[in-house]
């Protein structure tokens, strides 16, 4: 078995190790869930140490046969845009299972918790990899199931309601993306006369323009409510609420960036067509997005809540920087998922340890807390920073590159106005600025007149609760500071990625109508060097919607 | 042409008996209206079979008679169960379940 | 680009500060306070030493090649972007390095004796490390996002100093609103930046700076009819305008007075503020290329140097005084760039650098002896009670009001007969340079008028402190007065590095202009008349400044000044209250914004997205399901009804032939021809097909087929009806449609 | 008329199940009124199941090739013998399930497993039947079967009532099947065999008459599948049995009744004449699939009896399946393989979720309602997981059969844009149908308990469950083989 296969089985081998512990060995049963979450960590290392970063396609395959006649293979692939999603994953894993506010204040049933992370862990780590749709399909809905019991059992007060709409929004649009696999399937099988769920050879299928945009809106329903994008995001503010702080750091951290990986891999490459007519329509929300969740997260009075709608905002930039389809926007949104997941999940982590502390999101209970717990005050600014997107953090480069690529993007490429897009969304950095740092000086600035602050139960952070918060700041820093080593390893994927969506945009829109035809020439032909991101998909009219 | 009048015939049986099942109250004559439907059967089975000149369905008409009986044993035991819980077999009295 | 350009270490520059930081902030709190400063102290000193090596002994060499590069790595590169984290040292950057290592060494001395008391020592020193590191990234950056780092860098420094003291919520206010205008700023100057790497395609300045030829892209229109150099231009002046408060962002300056005195002795007088016209200057061969975007900063400078001087005619704090007056001289250096005459802005920024440094640690030195008040009405006669203090502000004083010898005089000069000789307007905004320069005098006049007002009335006269208060005044430690006796100095005699040379035949005699010609291009030719002339002008406005202000203040608060107050209340307190500028931005930009934001939140978000679109979904799923359940009633008769009626319409419908929901009609002239079979499917086998075109209960065509044609006789309104016949059954089902044949012709 | 080995051979293990079932009446005659020989009766039903699962293995490998008997009246194929497998575990786990739940609720009958055993051969009887005679005596012998277990519980309201509803509503729907039968016997000219009455389609299509009789036979086999609008039996004669029938019926019953209106509609029925056009039964099954998937999933929402929840979720699954009739008619021959793993995997899922309910309540306390679930996954975490594992698999969720059941299935309509909708359709109604089993689930893991849980406890119930639990599983993890051998995955 290959290096992948491991990193996707071996939470499920811990999370079965943790099953045959007896129930009250809670320190043997987090014991396993950090072992294993740190190993596969590890073991991810191994991965980058062997990707090959001049390489565009798909490396350290696993192939193997699960339902031989249906032509389901368990086929797992590594390229630059994922190894690093990949790499956020394993990395946020451990990070958050040491936080000892992982499991929240529902302080019970440790070994399912664990358990169920590690299932989580299994799921994600598999759907990022998976090379087959029904693969991918499958991870995508098991990653739903534990997220939906961390959420119901170790959640808060209204973790009912918000567990029970987090899979309901989010079945809905996974079953219809799973209805359009089938359709790709059903007419893969009708082009070549083979049956495969591959993704490599489905993504050759060049479908009419009719069955694309529907195809394309069964697929973008599903991401775009993982991501969230406005208007389907309302589940996230409550699911992000009531979710212990360990299901919260991996919501916001890892779990929403499928949707926007989701759209790089599976809608763009596989529906150029439909992703040329939908893009002024998915940019534009994506844009109303980053500045209403920037608004809506300037008026929550929620810490929790204000994160939750900054995530909101900070994946519109990445999905803005997806449609551009530009060699440095997509760069940068791949950037910006990961600088997202460090450092809003240290966003939900420093919360959660000020609940722990003070059984109180609202910023009106807080109030002159670093007099009282500096160490922490200092980490959480430099987290809080890192998240506004302050040059030297994780956050900037991504949203850095997002806005200078969707800026120079050639106008009516993709969308009609892309200068104006970029500086409507750039308004962000300053409402980022305002909800953020008045959320900080609410909880930390001020007089320390709250008698419940001064308690003594308020304790700055020790022990483990360092190396959480200082793995997390290392990671911003390093990524702030020197993030080429990130975007060298997914430069030629992404390069690929474009160019072969300008080919497949210009062998589909030679004729819309042309029944499902296979595009000749797979990704691997795609021109390795550093195309010009933009040029080639100027000036050609796009089909007019029916 | 008496093997249409036999059908014509059949399918009024067939209809009484669907308007029994539908109308009375009580289970027993409900039951009845039922083996009015299985008689309804049997006819066209039979005047089928006859007009056809073929043997198979005269033995269908057994099977079906058989079967009644043992519709009729059956469904008078449940009858006789719920008549025991309740003291009543009025259809529209036994809606503990409903909803 | 330049092949000559050469290696050296400048990473030890702003990496030594930083160190200094980290160290501070994981170890400083468990040191000793001579340990904090020492570490502190060094991380700044060894920064300064290497800038002063590179200055005078590597970049003289190279300075006419583009100076020092030193890069790190590749910060970002994809596609067809390509930023190194790298640093460079030319002359323009390499006076910065020197200002801000000198100024901040200085500033770190002084806070040693300042802070004492203070019980987060060491994590101010932290913070002022960091900022110098910060402040050093932006001037050494070798391309506009490393210069970005900085930026936000020293902006961050600058929220975390103001708000230093943050358990007093204004201070705390007042670093977000800092930071929050910053940002406002820094929106700018991104969008400056993209347009720029849209235009040259490329981020490096020495890049840029050889790009920015006349007939390049950046001179074409772009839109609205102006070029691109004027667009990014006149973003980047947004981003300057946050960070040096110019109109209209500069309403965060007075408030960042909260900070620690010497904090806003380095960041918000000498060294931070002045980033904006560092930047200006640094893409001064863009400017250039748009007069119209000079004419921007230049009338912007302008205007805020002489509104900023008028709302320090009343102020009563001595730091806000000292703030406007520092907005009031950013305005000054943005009109010297704004008119080409880059050298001289930065010129002015040099000296102003020293003198308004020494005047707000003589600030802090006085309050530190007034108790920690900064109320000039409570002063007065501290001339004699902290004479060492006393003699710098002096010098300072005289400085900023363009004495002649001291150092404000020369850079002064320089901007204001700059502004009146330039020619970088052309024919059709000739009316800006002059136009800049009488604002410039007349800020000038209101410049020597309120630093005198507040000369007089803190030194001279009797005190007007408390008993209690006058009880302690004692002049500072000499840790605080000695970085304010050097200071003085270069107050002082800092102008004479960039004296008029030409004026005496002796062009070299201007050692400053001469060394930035490499950077920022050949200083501005003033004829000699003018210089002169301008000369004589600013002396004596500067003295009508200072004789106004001793009517009024001489010692206090005299006649003429209490009955100017009382013949025009309104506009005193107008003034006293910043004309209410924020206010109205209150008024009209932040509540509204959350009011529109909270509505947002209620309407949208919970009603309307939360309540209506997903909770209608649910709640019709709900009903379904209620209404699914009350069939089921409990009555097995019933439930065999359903089962009867459901049969029976199984067997009705599955029996009636189907037809199209809509008749398809083509229409030619009077002719229609109808298809009534069902789209894409084969006609059903052995359906009657009648059509009654004419709605007379005849139908004109029967037939097995699905289509028919008729010819109508005149023009007008038809109903065709088909009824389609299944003779197996006799079953039926019709279907009819309108047609308006005259219509239908006229749309043809 | 000419007796074989071979023949009987072919259908050893119905006749083991009837002899069993002969044997038990008999040993029950002798049997004491111990619980002990009680139990030894229903062993040998056990017995039974295994050594009729045992006849059947032995035949598979010949039944490759179809090979009918009794003149035509019974047929073995791979089909029939996957059901009967199907059959055969709803039988045996009915008879784990059983004792215990029986025992507790003190009617603890022989004839109880005897009917068991006959309702499971009468279910084979469908499935193997390929005359409209034998389809008569196998469903009305399941059909009886399950009348008598539904009214056992005799002290109990709900079951007799349940009973009656069931027997009368069962019969009136054999009343439509003796009439149809008798319509098309005729109308083909004295044909009753499937292949008789295909042969005899061309012709007897031009009489009406033939059409009714054709309608009435899917209504009856609709009304025994509990599609809508001839479901209303189902809910309340769910709730009324006692709980191991319910699995059974839903379980069994259901299953044999498809295989019934999937051999009769793909031969008596399967020429084009009668599958497509208006009069085309593909029409019918469409909009009785929509309008099943729609009601059932959608009156479940607001069931708080558990056993009546998930009757209604069977009418919706009954829907499901229909998809995938409505596809084979269409002509994806896919679509039988995935109708025949989705009863598989339901078969598994329903007899577990089934066995679970049956397992939690005792004498005093049945805890049907799904408040009195609070808390259960803190008191035996293993069951819970069991329980919560059948209702994501009814749910559609993986790594679990249903999973694969419902993807096989849209798989195969998918072949057929005419069923796109209908499949779109499927998925939403699955979507709706999560909420309601995680309304259990919240239940069980997200609430803390109301009182003590004091389930009905055996050996053979946690063995039953352990089953199930590992067959749901193996048929999400491992769908593979399953699928293979229901017949061709891959059309065309």
């Amino acid at each position: 078995m290959g290096i992948l296969a491991w990193i996707t089985l071996l939470p499920l081998a811990g999370a079965l190790l943790t099953m045959l512990v007896p129930r009250e060995e809670e320190a043997i049963h987090r014991g396993i869930g950090l072992g294993t979450t740190i190993v596969t960590f590890l073991a991810s290392l191994f991965i980058l140490g062997d990707f090959d970063p001049a390489k565009s396609g798909f490396q350290l395959e696993v192939d193997k046969v699960w339902v031989e006649s249906l032509g389901i293979h368990f086929h797992l692939g590594i390229d630059g845009i994922s190894l690093w999603l990949v790499m956020l994953t394993t990395f946020l894993m451990p990070v958050t299972l040491l936080s000892p506010q992982a499991i929240g204040t529902r302080n019970i049933r440790v070994r399912e918790f664990v358990i169920a992370m590690l299932a989580l862990e299994a799921g994600m780590v598999g759907a990022f990899l998976a090379l087959d749709l029904f693969v991918f399909y499958v991870f995508w809905e098991l990653m739903l199931i534990p997220m939906y019991f961390i959420i119901g059992i170790w959640g808060g007060e209204r973790r009912l309601y918000a567990s029970i709409k987090f899979v309901i929004y989010t079945l809905i649009g996974s079953l219809l993306m799973l209805v359009a696999i089938l359709y790709l399937y059903a007419q893969y099988h009708a082009a070549t006369g083979t049956f495969s769920f591959d993704y490599v050879a489905l993504s050759r299928l060049t479908l009419p323009y009719d069955p694309q945009l529907l195809c394309f809106l069964a697929f973008g329903l599903a991401f775009a409510t993982k991501i969230p994008l406005f208007p389907l995001h309302t589940w996230l503010p409550d699911a992000h609420v009531e979710a212990p702080t360990g299901g919260s750091v991996i919501l916001a951290g890892v779990m929403l960036k499928f949707g926007t990986y989701g759209f790089l891999r599976f809608a763009l490459p596989m529906f150029p067509l439909a992703t040329q007519a939908m893009a002024p329509v998915v940019t534009a929300l994506a844009v109303i997005g980053i500045v209403f969740g920037a608004l809506m997260a300037y008026v929550q009075n929620d810490a929790k809540k204000l994160v939750a709608y900054s995530s909101v905002s900070h994946l519109g930039f990445v999905v803005l920087g997806i449609m551009t389809l530009g060699q440095v926007a997509v760069q940068g949104a791949i950037y910006q998922m990961l600088a997202h997941g460090i450092s809003t999940g240290g966003l939900f982590l420093g919360v959660g340890l000020l609940y722990d502390r003070r059984h109180t999101r609202k910023l009106d209970d807080f109030g002159g807390l670093w007099k009282k717990i500096p160490i922490f005050s200092a980490c959480f600014l430099v987290i809080v920073l890192a998240s506004v997107g302050l040059p030297g953090l994780c956050g900037f480069v991504g949203e850095f590159l997002i806005l200078i690529g969707t800026f120079n993007a050639p106008a009516g490429a993709l969308f009609s106005s892309p200068k104006l897009l970029a500086i409507i969304s750039a308004s962000a950095v300053i409402l980022a600025a305002m909800y953020l740092l008045t959320m900080y000086q609410k909880i930390f600035f001020g007089p320390l007149d709250n008698p419940a602050n001064k308690d003594p139960h308020v304790r700055d952070i020790h022990g483990r609760e360092r190396w959480v918060f200082g793995f997390v700041i290392v990671a911003a820093l390093v990524m702030g500071i020197y993030p080429q080593p990130i975007l060298a390893r997914s430069e030629k994927s992404v390069a690929a990625l474009i160019s072969g969506f300008q080919e497949r945009l210009a062998d589909a829109a030679s004729n819309p109508d042309a029944p499902a035809h296979l595009f000749p020439n797979p990704s691997a032909g795609a021109a390795p060097s550093a195309a010009p991101a933009n040029a080639g998909n100027s000036g050609k009219p796009g089909p007019t919607a029916p | 042409m008496p093997t249409f009048y036999y059908l014509i015939l059949s399918f009024v049986l067939f209809l009484i008996g669907t308007t029994g099942v539908l109308l009375r109250r009580n289970a027993l004559v409900v039951l009845m209206g039922i083996e009015l439907q299985l008689n309804a059967g049997n006819l066209a089975m039979l005047t089928y079979s006859r007009a056809l000149g073929d043997e198979k369905g005269h033995v269908f008409a057994f099977l079906i008679i058989a079967l009644a009986a043992a519709e009729a044993a059956v469904g008078l035991a449940i009858l006789v169960g719920l008549f025991r819980n309740r003291q009543t077999i009025n259809l529209d009295e036994a809606n503990l379940m409903k909803r | 680009m330049n092949a000559s350009e050469t290696l050296f270490n400048l990473r030890l520059i702003p990496l030594l500060p930083f160190l200094g930081a980290a160290v501070l902030i994981l170890f400083g709190r468990r040191w000793k306070r001579e340990a904090v400063l020492t570490v502190a102290a060094a991380a700044i000193g060894g920064s300064a030493l290497v800038a002063f090596d590179a200055f005078f002994t590597r970049l003289p060499a190279v300075a006419e090649e583009g100076g020092l590069r030193d890069v790190v790595w590749t910060w970002m590169s994809t596609g067809n972007l390509s930023v190194d984290l790298a640093f460079r040292m030319d002359a323009l950057s390499g006076l910065l390095c020197l200002i801000i290592t000198f100024i901040g060494f200085l500033i770190h001395l002084y806070s040693a004796g300042y802070m004492e008391h203070d019980p987060d020592y060491p994590r101010f020193f932290a913070y002022l490390n960091l900022f110098c590191g910060s402040m050093l990234v932006l001037v050494l950056g070798d391309s506009m996002p490393v210069m970005f780092v900085g930026w936000e860098g020293v902006g961050l420094c600058s929220y975390l100093l103001i708000g230093f003291w943050y358990h007093e919520t204004p201070n705390a206010d007042a670093g977000k609103k800092a930071f929050i205008t910053n940002r406002i700023g820094d929106f700018g100057f991104l969008i400056g930046i993209f347009l720029t790497f849209q235009a040259t395609g490329t981020l490096r300045f020495s890049e840029i700076t050889s790009f920015a030829t006349a007939g390049s892209v950046l001179t074409a229109p772009a839109w609205l009819g102006m070029s691109n150099a004027f667009w990014i231009g006149t973003f980047l002046f947004i981003g300057a305008a946050g960070k040096s408060a110019q109109i209209p962002l500069y309403v965060w300056l007075p408030d960042a007075m909260a900070g620690p005195t010497p904090v806003s002795a380095l960041i918000h007088a000498a060294t931070m503020v002045t980033a904006g016209v560092y930047m200006v200057a640094r893409m001064h061969a863009v400017y250039v290329l748009s007069p119209a975007a000079l004419a921007i900063v230049a009338l912007v400078g302008a205007a805020t140097a002489l509104f900023a001087a008028v709302i320090g005619f009343a102020q009563n704090d001595f730091k806000k005084v000292l703030a406007y007056s520092t907005v009031s001289q950013l305005g000054f250096m943005f009109a010297g760039v704004g008119t080409a005459n880059f050298a001289s802005g930065v010129f002015h920024l040099y000296t102003h650098a020293f003198f308004k440094a020494g005047l707000f640690l003589c600030a802090g030195s006085i309050m530190h002896a007034m108790s920690g008040s900064g109320d000039i009405r409570k002063m007065g006669g501290l001339r004699k009670l902290t004479p060492w203090t006393h003699g710098v502000f002096l010098v300072c004083w005289l400085a900023i009001c363009g004495v002649p010898v001291f150092s404000g005089f020369f850079s002064k000069d320089a901007i204001v007969a700059g502004a009146f000789a330039t020619g970088i307007f052309g024919d059709d905004l000739s009316w800006v340079g002059p136009t800049v320069g009488v604002l410039l005098l007349l800020a000038a006049l209101g410049t020597a008028f309120y630093m005198s007002r507040l000369y007089f009335l803190v030194f001279s006269g009797p005190t007007r402190a408390d008993a209690q208060t006058q009880h302690h005044i004692h002049e500072s430690p000499p840790s605080m007065v000695g970085p304010l006796v050097v200071l003085a100095v270069g107050a002082g005699l800092g102008g004479l590095v960039g004296v008029p040379g030409g004026l005496f035949g002796h062009p070299e005699w201007n050692l400053l202009g001469h060394t930035l010609e490499t950077a920022v291009g050949p200083e501005l030719d003033v004829p000699h008349n003018t210089e002169l002339l301008f000369m004589a002008v600013s002396t004596v406005l500067a003295l009508i400044g200072i004789g106004l202000a001793y009517t009024f203040y001489g010692g206090g608060y005299r006649a003429p000044a209490q009955k100017f107050a009382a013949a025009f209340p309104g506009f005193v307190q107008l003034v006293r209250d910043k004309f209410r500028v924020d206010e109205l931005y209150g008024a009209v930009i932040i509540r509204p914004l959350r009011k529109f934001a909270l509505a947002l939140f209620r309407v949208v978000d919970r009603v309307l997205i939360d309540q209506i679109l997903v909770g209608g979904v649910a709640a019709l799923v709900d009903v379904l399901g209620r209404v699914s359940r009350a069939f089921q009633a409990g009555d097995a008769q019933r439930y065999m009804a359903a089962f009867a009626i459901g049969a029976a319409a199984l067997v009705f419908f599955a029996t009636r032939p189907t037809v199209p929901s809509t008749l398809k009609v083509e229409v030619s002239g009077t002719t229609v021809s109808v298809d009534a079979s069902r789209a894409g499917r084969a006609s059903p086998r052995g359906l009657t097909y009648a059509f009654d075109f004419d709605d007379d209960g005849r139908p004109e065509v029967v037939g097995l087929k699905s289509d028919a044609r008729y010819t109508y006789d005149q023009a007008g309104e038809h109903t065709i009806r088909v009824t389609v016949t299944d003779p197996r059954w006799h079953t039926q089902s019709k279907i009819k449609r309108k047609i308006d044949l005259s219509a239908a012709g006229e749309r043809k | 008329m000419i007796f074989d080995s071979s023949q009987i051979l072919a259908y050893l293990p119905m006749l083991i199940l009837i002899g069993m079932g002969c044997l038990i009446l008999l040993a029950e005659t002798f049997a004491t009124t111990a619980t002990a020989s009680r139990q030894g009766l229903a062993w040998l039903g056990v017995g039974g199941c295994i050594a009729s699962l045992g006849a059947l293995l032995a035949q598979w490998g010949d039944a490759g090739q179809a090979t009918t008997h009794f003149q035509g009246m019974l047929i073995v194929d791979r089909m029939a013998l996957y059901l009967d497998g199907a059959f055969l575990a709803a039988a045996l786990l009915t008879l784990l399930f059983a004792p215990p739940f029986l025992r507790e609720q003190g009617f603890e009958f022989g004839e109880f497993y005897v009917m068991v055993l006959f309702g499971a051969a009468g279910m084979m009887m469908v499935a193997h039947a390929a005359h409209l005679v034998t389809l008569l005596i196998g469903i009305e012998t399941m059909s009886l079967a399950a009348y008598i277990l539904t009214g056992c519980w005799r002290r109990n309201l709900r079951s007799s009532e349940g009973a009656m509803k069931y027997f009368l509503m069962g019969a009136f729907a054999t009343g439509f099947l003796v009439y149809g039968m008798a319509l098309v016997y005729g109308t083909t000219g004295g044909e009753l065999s499937y292949a008789g009455i295909a042969g005899k389609v061309p012709e007897a299509s031009k009489n009406p008459v033939f059409y009714f009789g054709e309608y009435f036979i899917l209504i009856a086999l609709a009304f025994k599948v509990a599609a809508v609008p001839f479901h209303m039996w189902a809910p309340d004669a769910y709730e009324g049995a006692p709980t191991p029938v319910t699995g059974f019926m839903a379980a069994g019953v259901k299953a044999a009744a498809f295989g019934g209106i999937l051999r009769i509609l793909d031969t008596a029925f399967g020429n084009p004449l009668l599958v497509f056009d208006f009069t085309g039964w593909a029409n019918i099954i469409v909009v009785l699939a929509a309008a099943t998937m729609i009601l059932g999933n959608l009156a479940a929402l607001r069931q708080d009896n558990i056993k009546r929840m998930l009757a209604y979720s069977s009418i919706g699954h009954a829907g499901y399946i229909l998809v995938g009739v409505a596809a084979m008619g269409l002509g994806v021959t896919t679509a039988k393989p995935a109708v025949l793993f989705y009863l598989m995997s339901y078969t598994f899922t329903t007899l577990g979720s089934f066995g679970v309910i049956a397992w939690i309540g005792n004498r005093r306390d049945e805890r049907l309602f799904i408040d009195d679930w609070a808390g259960v996954a803190q008191a035996r975490p293993g069951v819970a997981m069991a329980m919560a594992l059948f209702l994501l698999s009814l749910g559609g969720v993986p790594p679990t059969g249903g999973f694969f059941a419902k993807f096989f299935l849209f798989r195969a309509a998918m072949e057929s844009p005419q069923l796109y909708w209908l499949v779109v359709i499927g998925v939403l109604t699955s979507v709706v149908s999560i909420y309601y089993y995680l309304r259990v689930v919240i239940a069980m893991y997200f609430r803390d308990p109301l009182r003590p849980l004091e389930p009905t406890d055996a050996a053979s119930t946690r063995a039953a469950l352990i089953l199930t639990a590992m067959a749901v599983l193996l048929l999400g993890i491992l769908p593979g083989s399953f699928i293979e051998w229901a017949g061709p995955v891959i059309g065309k």
